[in-house]
């Protein structure tokens, strides 16, 4: 395993340090329980929050500041965070106006948000909740877990942070986010592993000519292994099953997100958003806003994923909204 | 000899002690059909709950138990946490204020920790989880009580179904948790949850059995 | 070599096409010779272009736009790019008042960017050049080609871009550049090598417990090989060579930039950076401002580089100006 | 017989495929003391000035020569691009005007590159980059002539000298270029720009051997 860190074990919370310091103009970050909050906090306005296993930087804590989240409740590497973290943060930011939470669809995140909430709404706190599952890759999902909540997290993180930044109440809050995630689909894919620090190994092997496909953020396998291809060809197989899904029809309009895993230079990440830039041209369908990067990883793992959200005026109003976070800045 | 708090102690170590042991392989199966942390997890939990046993060593099983729900609810995470920590809460709620505990009570503690777990996941047997080593551990521990075996036996028994159910999740589909979005891909691995649960019964088969070589 | 591609040869203009498509609102690209250049150009100020060999992104041409770069040239991967780019790029943002050239010191890009330069001046536009070297790796390099031009060029981008856009003239512009290279050191090490698409196999070969100390950017070997080490001794290793070269002194007060390599996850470069921080409180030296994250890169090398720089209080107010840039963003 | 427009031609053709089939090679030498790309960067330029050729084919070799030069530094980058670019260019504006060439007159062409080279790059003799490799062939080239050798053979010599002093660099420590920021390391490989140079000599060596043969 080949990593800059001291012990496998302190990596999260030396990482949070570091983000402390760096960061310190935005965020505020408590320890036992483990949270990043705006500065601030609370602020007159439905707090924000969400929070998830770490290993996926910028996600959430990259997130935290004006006009997006207001606290990120960050777990052990992949593990979902303990609702004594979620509810500490629910009250630092509760301003009086509810708190949202945002919940990435696994079964460890339901469940810890799930009682996070049911503590804080035993101390009055009013909470409503949004659980992601945008990753077209499960399929037949009924009778199981469900879909995982994998990169509209990001987009709706942006959006509903917006809203609230505006004003909107709790209701109004969770409408938008709801609705962000019924309009946005994703799907992903690996050309290498990642070595969970605690683990010490990679989750899975992979030859050379080996990639996988329909990945989700943990580090696991995909949904199956295929032959290592040329971009035009891995644009396809991630952008097909999402325009299918929703579906995405000619004339939508969409916020086009290339997201890599962590370990992709930014150089594919923009030759693999050229790739999908022509797939939509061909489909009659346009990008409206786009963004290309490293925002919901899986530590060092090679891959990319696409999330292609259709959008509405109100979406794109709250998108283009002042943001200030480590991750995401602008109009400020 | 009934079961005191200081077999729940000695249960609640020698489950810690296990984990510990058992880390790597918890997690290298939780690696095959998951996030490789199902090891880290549990082995953080129980080191919380080891060092958390003084602040209740003088208070009733009930106590005891809850405690160490909460405290796994509070440092594993995951869904692991949720869902071991609601089967010792609900456990403790069960004998409530109890300094002794018979074979029946160990039976209804068991009861109420499986309704805990379905209760928070909904996991059906079969659907490759947990569940399915904790189902046959109580109905084995219930048909050797049945029959007319000791505790420490019956216990044992539960212990050998946990694993037998552990390993019978091999051929299952996952379709719970993390492991369910692998589909097809997950048959052919056992289950990570299974196999801590199967290990927690080995840890109060070994504490009911020394109960019963003391007495 | 698994890269998400098409084909090798290819690799640098489609990425480019991705580019111009993700930034449509920021930059154009013009292709043959390849050029990214600032929406707009020419604008009423100095000229600032830079280049280089492509896969460092985002540099150079991640920067181009507001408050920094008017126009980036980028050669074949980790190759510098030839006269006839930074021609056309000069003519391309100069708007009279003359344009300056940020060159990194290797003897490919300053012999291209001096022959750009002597076509541009019988043109009859005013050139002026900055040469950046402030790798401390590179010692006793005054019968050598001297240290490297590595971290310190973006910091020393967003100042002078900074500048221009204020209205230096290019004599001031050159001057604060150069003010800024002199008052910046950095040093790098990497995990793992990278792979170079056209060869397409890795450019050398790291146990795993080892790794390379004192790397450029151009997934060269280091200047020695070590053995894997903590987080903590591997920040001593960058930090001690920089923090010694200036020197910096007890009461300096630093832009502290943790740049990754690549494929080094933000995890591991906000450990980084708590690391860093420790060791310059140890020193009585402020961090006042600070940049973290994946800037000046080498394709998919998983690595670190630590790059310092004395702040004045005009630095400090140029670093802080609007930018608005694809990968550098502030203040609009 | 002199040295025409064609030889140039065949000497450029014969040069754009040594490079090519050399290409892994050259890019391997560099990947060890510099940056993988010297392979790629050379064969992208020699490539462009075929395609360039016959827009000049009617020329003067002066004219060929210096189109050659600005066709590589418009197309390589890097150092070699603007080095070997203003060798040609060089070469080219010593034979300017001139469709035919004499023994005498390769001797000039290549002080003239060589003086390009070393303008340029301002390396010395030792410094390990291309300049040991051309260096020594000049001096075997005008050694061989002196000895009245035939002009084909006098070529033959120069790339003999041109390849010895390619692996001569192998002990050097690098001075120049990116191979310096290696110290001590880069001690122990071949410099990948002499043996280019090695290679474009090998081609003319060709070239002015089938001239002679020829005739
Ligand atoms: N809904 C559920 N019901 C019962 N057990 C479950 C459920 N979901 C997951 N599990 C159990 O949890 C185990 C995984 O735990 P762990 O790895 O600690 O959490 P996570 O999956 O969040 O990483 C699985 O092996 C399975 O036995
Ligand atoms: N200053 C110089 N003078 C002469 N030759 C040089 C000089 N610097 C570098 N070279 C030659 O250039 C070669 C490297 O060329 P190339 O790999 O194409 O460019 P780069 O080093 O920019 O990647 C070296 O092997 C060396 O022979
Ligand atoms: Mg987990
Ligand atoms: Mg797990
Ligand atoms: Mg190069
Ligand atoms: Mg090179």
């Amino acid at each position: 395993m080949k990593k800059l860190i001291n012990a496998p074990e302190n990596v999260v919370k030396e990482a949070l340090a570091g983000m402390a310091i760096a960061h310190a103009d935005l965020i505020d970050v408590h320890f036992d329980p483990d949270y990043i909050v705006r500065k601030g906090a609370p602020h007159n306005k439905v707090g924000v929050i969400s929070g998830g296993g770490s290993g996926h930087e910028p996600m959430h804590g990259g997130f935290v500041g004006y006009g997006m989240l207001d606290a990120a409740c960050p777990g052990a590497v992949f593990t979902s965070p303990v609702p004594d973290q979620m509810l500490a943060a629910t009250k630092a930011v509760n301003g009086g106006k509810g708190v949202l939470h945002i919940v990435k669809n696994y079964t460890g995140d339901v469940m810890n948000f799930e009682m996070a909430a049911e503590l804080a709404a035993a101390e009055g706190i009013e909470v409503a909740s949004v659980v992601t599952n945008d990753d077209v890759a499960v399929e037949n999902s009924t009778w199981t877990a469900g879909r995982r909540g994998v990169g509209v997290t990001v987009l709706l993180e942006k959006i509903v942070g917006a809203a609230a930044e505006a004003g909107a109440d709790l209701a109004t809050c969770k409408a938008i986010a709801e609705r962000v995630n019924a309009h946005g689909r994703s799907m992903g894919m690996a050309l290498t592993p990642c070595t969970v620090p605690q683990a010490g190994k990679p989750g899975f092997e992979l030859a050379e000519d080996e990639m996988e496909v329909g990945i989700g953020i943990h580090g696991e396998p995909g949904r199956r292994r295929e032959k290592l291809a040329p971009a035009r060809d891995i644009a396809e197989m991630l952008a097909g099953p999402i325009l299918d899904d929703l579906p995405f029809q000619s004339g939508d309009a969409v916020l086009a997100f290339v997201n890599g895993m962590g370990g992709t230079p930014l150089i594919e990440l923009y030759l693999m958003y050229n790739e999908l830039a022509r797939i939509l041209k061909d489909r009659n369908i346009t990008i409206a806003r786009s963004l290309v990067g490293n925002y919901i990883t899986s530590l060092e793992m090679a891959g990319v994923s696409f999330t292609l959200l259709r959008l509405d005026d109100e979406m794109i109003k709250l998108w283009d909204a002042p943001v200030h976070t480590p991750a995401l800045r602008w109009g400020m | 000899m009934p079961i005191t708090v200081e077999h729940v102690t000695h249960f609640l170590t020698a489950a810690a002690e296990l984990i510990h042991a058992h880390r790597d392989e918890l997690t290298s199966l939780d690696a095959a059909i998951g996030d490789a942390d199902h090891g880290a997890n549990l082995d953080r939990g129980f080191a919380a709950v080891i060092a958390r046993l003084p602040t209740v060593a003088d208070k009733d099983i009930g106590t005891v138990l809850k405690t160490t729900g909460m405290t796994i609810v509070s440092t594993v995470g995951g869904a692991s946490g949720p869902l071991y920590g609601t089967a010792f809460v609900r456990a403790g709620m069960a004998l409530a204020d109890r300094h002794e505990m018979s074979a029946e009570d160990v039976v209804l503690a068991l009861e109420a920790a499986l309704d805990g777990i379905v209760a928070r996941g909904k996991a059906q047997p079969g659907e490759k989880t947990m569940v399915d080593a904790l189902v046959p551990a109580l109905e084995a521990l219930r048909a050797a009580l049945a029959a007319g075996r000791s505790l420490g036996r019956a216990v044992q028994a539960a212990a050998a179904a946990a694993e037998a159910g552990a390993q019978a999740t091999i051929p299952m589909l996952a379709m719970k948790g993390r492991a369910s979005y692998l589909g097809e891909r997950s048959i052919g691995h056992q289950d990570p949850g299974a196999t801590s649960t199967a290990y927690l019964l080995r840890a109060l088969a070994m504490t009911c059995s020394r109960n019963e070589e003391e007495a």
